[in-house]
């Protein structure tokens, strides 16, 4: 029970900061109806309801928070300032015994397609996790790159560079300007940096746009980009993840533009969620 | 840094190269004792039974190590790959007994590997039925004495198998040890990172060039 | 998200007066292996896990927190005063389109199989709904009556009293004294006090305790004994349900004294759940 | 105090019921009119369908109302059910075609009714399989035109049964109207519920031994 | 062939229709008789109750009838609907309690209903959460004596509505009754079927310009 | 165990003449991976495997045939002429109590994409229902009718003619060309026949094809088309259904010459599966 | 194709071989309500109805007779000689990639509990393999042995007999009679023979009866009693495994006197069930 | 007659175990080649790694041979296990990094093990939380090096435990390697089963009387 009552606290610590910040709480239900083409499907709980409707358990708050949002937004001035909390539950395939059950907290700017969100998002994750007495590292990049270095060829370049083995480039070279292929070897062995995508036409664009966020947020963020996911799901642009003293992900998000049209809403969104028991797993000294 | 040396076969001729790489290596002697852990200069090397360095590099326990693909993809490693060795390649292969009926969508085959998830996702993608017998070591030897009537495993020249009157019925995949970095190194020290993979790819080129290691 | 806030209200609430009556706070999973000869097997969603186990989503806090703290009451010197919170879900057959998730924030005493524990506890739930600006209306009864009513025909006569037909009853007249006849009669039309119990020998210890509870948290109790329940579950003793301003039940509890036995750490307990959506359902204007 | 009164045949009854407990009630020009709210005293009837009579109850949107027990069974009601009235008894039955087979696990029947509910349970019971097809009304008229092969349904005197030419196979429950009282009231106003009882027990007992009402 | 008609307010409408169609139908002394079957001719007219028209067409126990569109969607009738009547036309609406708050995804509104099945999926459609109290008749009444806060029923006028206190809030479809024919008719009659369809579009058709039914 | 005794001898009839016929039989799993996205998905039993995999119990053979044959069909001179047997399990949401596993045979011939096959099929269906003392009524169409009167509104045109409300056509009246339009509202009110369809340039090659297959079968074929249906599924020519005496559907099929290929081994396809159950309740005096 | 000739074959040999014995097919559903404590749910695939019932696929069919055959046990002269045919499925936990739909031939003589119904079925069973082309080796036991052993502490000894540790013997030999021991010692490691069950009072009738029914079916049963059960499961009496060459369970089964009393209708029975899949994976050459 | 006897440490004394048995076994030489097959008299040997031994004797490809309960228990072994050796005994532990918490309910704890399966399903049994994480050897290191806080592993005289500092937090199961017979030789040479259970008892009860293997 004293567990309980120090994850209470860091969870009143960071609604209140979140609070202050200006972000509203919105409440989402545990059971919805699922998508059965979700990429997250093997790690969802799902079960047939007894309309034959396939069932999920929370399992991934974004999307549901669109779905809820998406009525409010096409009548609300945005920006909206969102919050949410709760648990969600996981599938483990490979783990053995492992937790599966985890508290989460996130927040949302809807309606903000500027680099200044994207950047405010970042800062406020930032000072969350400091004011937990976290030392943040923050590894980003944009989900678009893949697609962006090879019109066209998108699909195979982002395998290659999910799958992390340098050597499965070389059949994609004659996709990939000289320029591109450096981008992607650097990536594919996970070096890249912002400098490097300046220096290739294609992802010039995204390293500008990285480099306002970078600069504005400065202090806890990693040089070298964060991996390529081997699927995009809903981000559309910056992607980040946030480590604690060790190798757990204890936040992650990024931006997702298109996630809301889906609903009927279009609207750009950026958002992280913070994942409590990470916090808890990664042996941080929690000041609370 | 932490560095993770396959035990075995692959263990001299990776800290071969990384001693032509420039970094300072257990020599012989050291290795003789049977202690599995060296700090030398900045990197304090381990050495782990070849499945483990996947699981060691995952979970951030080490930096980077030598893994072959085989294990790689046996425990679905998301550590970066960035540089593949020139020595050690071989092929994952399907292996028959003789007189064994190949696979189909009914057929009563059973195979034994060290390589059950491997395995089991190439059986599917192929939509071959089969019951696969994970095993821990010696596995031609279960199609040999009928555990099996078929085997996945690694396969180097093929002579043990012709010896014991198998045969490779279909290549998998094409094996090769690779420098496997993980994703803590990148955010804690990268630079040491950046260096390291270029140092060994360098090693790489040239060894690759003059000799086998 | 006004709605959000309010509900957040009312949980701020209800657990601020908890902390300071001395309780502190359990959590509990949403996901538990399912006891497949559950009574509310048909509420809850169950399916079957990857392991062929079959397993159930939260519908009922009361025997997760036996199986929860049972390992604890055997190490400590109880009574414990323990509350949760936290949606639980239910199938709702009958009613299309009905909610059916609800947040419920409950509290137990347990290892005090007092009167005083129940006054308590009523006193608490009282209190509880009075701060939210709710005049509650506590219907209570004792579990155990029907057994009690005719030791070895206690089904028959749970049946006929739960299904509320008084002419049902005529055929158990020969299973019953005539004074535990008349009893049974004034329940099965819903007109039984605690009065009625006393005249009879067989309920007369039932009417004494419940006499003191009533007599502890007087003015919100009714005369009337609430309904006999189809099953007794685990109620062992004190039955009750709130209402508020309308005719749905805000919240209930009871006396459950063979729960934590069923873990392996016998120990009496008394708890109640407050469903906050049935607060809101009932139209209360809650003072928030 | 709301009452609620089953439009219909009941409707006389009851209300006469009522009156001999001492209850004012609407008149018969108050019944001519088509309104269907009657403030009296204290007590305000609400003239409903039958079936609905339990769902007005059990909201708590009437106090207490007549009902029969087909369609407390009907509609799973929780409401107590103090008093039985001695008029509008029948039985609620199965009913079969001309030449239909029984029912059995494995029969092709198919029944109307109005009462879906108790039907399916009452098959589940049975271990009997049969399609069931609810309809609104005349349902005997669906084994007379061949759309069922089978009915379940109210019977009073067995008449039109026979007159279309159907049989009674078995008796599914006997069914009676009944006082029922909601549960709010016992709570809101626990002395006009134990009056309500009391009066209409009285009223009952007197006319059942006097004459029907 | 048998023709379904559905007892009540489009009663003597359909018959007329089928009149002016040139089908002999029951006269006036017939109906008022309490039968519900007639043979005239070639045709056997049943007379049932209007929800379950779709019913009896659907199973084939009768060739064609005369069926509301909230009938035909609350049955997910799959019966062909040929022609359109022009009397009878009225829409299906939610209707609103006074002071009583729009419905949304977390309102904590009921609604009574005739017409669940529509209601149900209407809703979901919206996303709109209520709970749904199927009732049987004078579904209006729910909204006035408070067991709902809403109520889904047809509209005429919009008369009673407005004496009641209540409103409008949103019209969910149009209905009107419609000439229904099932599938079996098509093969073992084709020839009935099509001189059905097109004797009563004539007759509607004419009517339409003259006069209403 | 007499119904089981006539029930196999209707099996052993039809397997028989299947096989006098030169059909093979294969035999097919219960249990199988869900299309997630499969039209009849609401009346398939599913439920999610160990795996997390959506797992589906045997509702419909047709696709099942297709995925065990497409490995042989590229191999093997076709055509294939295949039978195969087995239950099938399906939800009926509306039915209380109706049964749900139902005995099925069925027949096809692969990789031969003429009329004459058609004809052959629907011949033998013929053959086989006359054998059981059922006189077979055919009732049959094209699954492209609807795409075909209105290129680019096939999808509106489809919904119009399935909902089978000729009032319904009138708002589509300017997408079809008046000989289209014709035809649309008959088959909107079940009249329309092969002679419409020849009347239109869009649905004329159609017209002709059912016209040489209804020539080959006379006897039992029905004037009027069959209904539209509300989607076309794996339909892509010919579709029928055969009626006994009464209105149960005792057999249906149709051309399939899409279907192989999404297994990746492209061939047309034409077959029939007749569902015992419905044999016996449509109250046949089978001639066994 | 050629695959599921012979494999109908197969079937058709067994069918006409039970049907000649004087045994009647009964056809049984592959959805049946699931008995939530059955010992064999992990082995089973279930999941949960519309209805919220857990629902199971046939997975054996020996108590679907029973259900099925106990109202016609009730009503008619018995002894019932019934067989049943069809596919069961299976869940397999530990292999991977293995087949789990076998397709099973059974048969059963319901109301004889004699010895004679017993060697008249292994007699059965043994023409029936033979008749395939099978050498059947037919090992056998009583599984009452363990409760006969000890009686107050059969369970204790079933563990240790089916662990097949001769040395958790030990800590039970308190227990036991030294008879007893002796033959517990003999089963734990695998080389009781039914002359070792003679020489104790406790399992000498047991030995009788099964004395008399290997003489009956002398030349394919085994001397060693066949493996004790990890649970008696539904048999009390005669139960037998058949092994081909290989070491593949061909077929099984064994006498089950309470069974359908579970269902209502007391009837003693003894049956066995052909697997199919498990002949053509032991690899016999099939003689047909 | 085919038995499976485990390479490495356990091979030496199972060897001179059956010798003692009166069983003709590979000498010296024929162990010194490569070979993992021998035939001698009605026997053929076949050296497997240790784990595997409960594979082979579990599918009837070895009839009988020595495996260690840890194997046993991790397979789920159905051999039967009649004679317990005298040598090779050991105890199952979980072993604890220093300064690490002890497993509860709520614990992050993690494991490394060979055991997978034997450690799930006793922290299920023990209602502990770990997350656990599969190696194939060394062990012990796995806490040394931090990768996990908790071990569960063989321990014979916990030496290496104490050099390491690591501390045994629990025993799990004593240990001991055992004769196992395969279900097959009960069938097909029920002498040789009886014979071969016989001799390996009683060669144990002499020796362990005398001295150890």
């Amino acid at each position: 029970m004293r567990e309980t009552a120090r994850r209470r606290s860091v969870e009143s610590r960071i609604v209140a900061l979140l609070g202050r910040s200006g972000f509203e709480e919105i409440v989402l239900p545990i059971l919805d109806y699922a998508d059965p083409a979700a990429v997250e499907a093997q790690d969802t709980y799902r079960f047939v309801d007894r309309d034959g409707e396939l069932v999920a358990i929370r399992s991934d708050f974004t999307p549901m928070v669109a779905r809820a949002l998406s009525p409010v937004v096409e009548k609300t001035r945005t920006p909206l300032r969102v919050f949410y909390r709760g648990d969600v539950i996981r599938r483990e395939a490979s783990r053995l015994g492992a937790n599966r059950e985890m508290f989460q907290i996130g927040a949302e700017i809807v309606g903000d397609g500027s680099s200044t969100a994207d950047a405010a998002l970042l800062g406020l994750l930032g000072s969350l996790l400091r004011d937990l007495g976290v030392t943040p590292r923050i590894v980003y990049t944009d989900a678009t790159i893949p697609e962006r270095l090879a019109a066209g060829s998108g699909a195979a370049v982002r395998d290659a560079l999910a799958g992390k083995r340098a050597g499965d480039l070389e059949g994609l070279q004659r996709a990939l300007s000289p320029e591109a292929f450096l981008v992607a070897s650097r990536l594919a062995s996970g070096q890249a940096t912002v400098a490097d995508l300046q220096q290739c036409a294609e992802t010039a664009p995204v390293a500008a746009r990285l480099a306002e966020i970078a600069c504005a947020v400065d202090g806890f963020c990693v040089a070298q980009l964060d991996d390529v996911d081997r699927r995009a799901g809903y981000y559309s642009g910056l992607r980040f993840r946030a480590y604690g003293a060790g190798s757990r992900v204890v936040a992650q998000g990024g931006r997702y533009d298109s996630l809301y049209g889906q609903f009927g809403a279009p609207a750009p969104a950026v958002g992280f969620t913070v994942t409590i028991d990470e916090l808890e797993w990664s042996g941080e000294a929690l000041g609370v | 840094m932490r560095i993770a040396i396959p035990k075995g076969c692959l263990q001299e001729k990776a800290l071969r190269m990384f001693d032509a790489a420039g970094y300072p290596v257990p020599d012989e002697l050291d290795l003789a004792s049977r202690r599995l852990v060296f700090r030398r200069g900045a990197v304090e090397w381990i050495l782990v039974k070849d499945c483990d360095v996947p699981v060691y590099v995952e979970h951030g326990a080490a930096d980077a190590g030598i893994a072959g693909l085989d294990q790689l993809l046996e425990h679905d490693s998301t550590a970066y790959q960035p540089v593949d060795m020139p020595f050690g390649r071989c092929t994952l292969a399907l292996i028959t007994a003789a007189g064994a009926q190949g696979l189909t969508s009914a057929s009563t085959a059973t195979i034994a590997t060290k390589y059950p998830r491997i395995t089991r996702s190439w059986l599917e993608q192929r939509g071959h039925r089969a019951e696969i017998i994970p095993l821990g070591g010696s596995v031609e030897l279960a199609a040999v004495l009928g555990l099996t009537s078929h085997v996945v495993d690694l396969v180097e020249t093929g002579e043990t198998i012709r010896t014991h009157g198998l045969e490779i019925e279909e290549t998998i995949a094409a094996i090769s040890p690779r420098l496997i970095v993980g994703k803590d190194i990148y955010r804690t020290n990268p630079g040491g990172a950046r260096e390291l993979i270029e140092r060994v790819r360098q090693a790489v080129g040239s060894e690759e060039r003059v000799c086998a290691f």
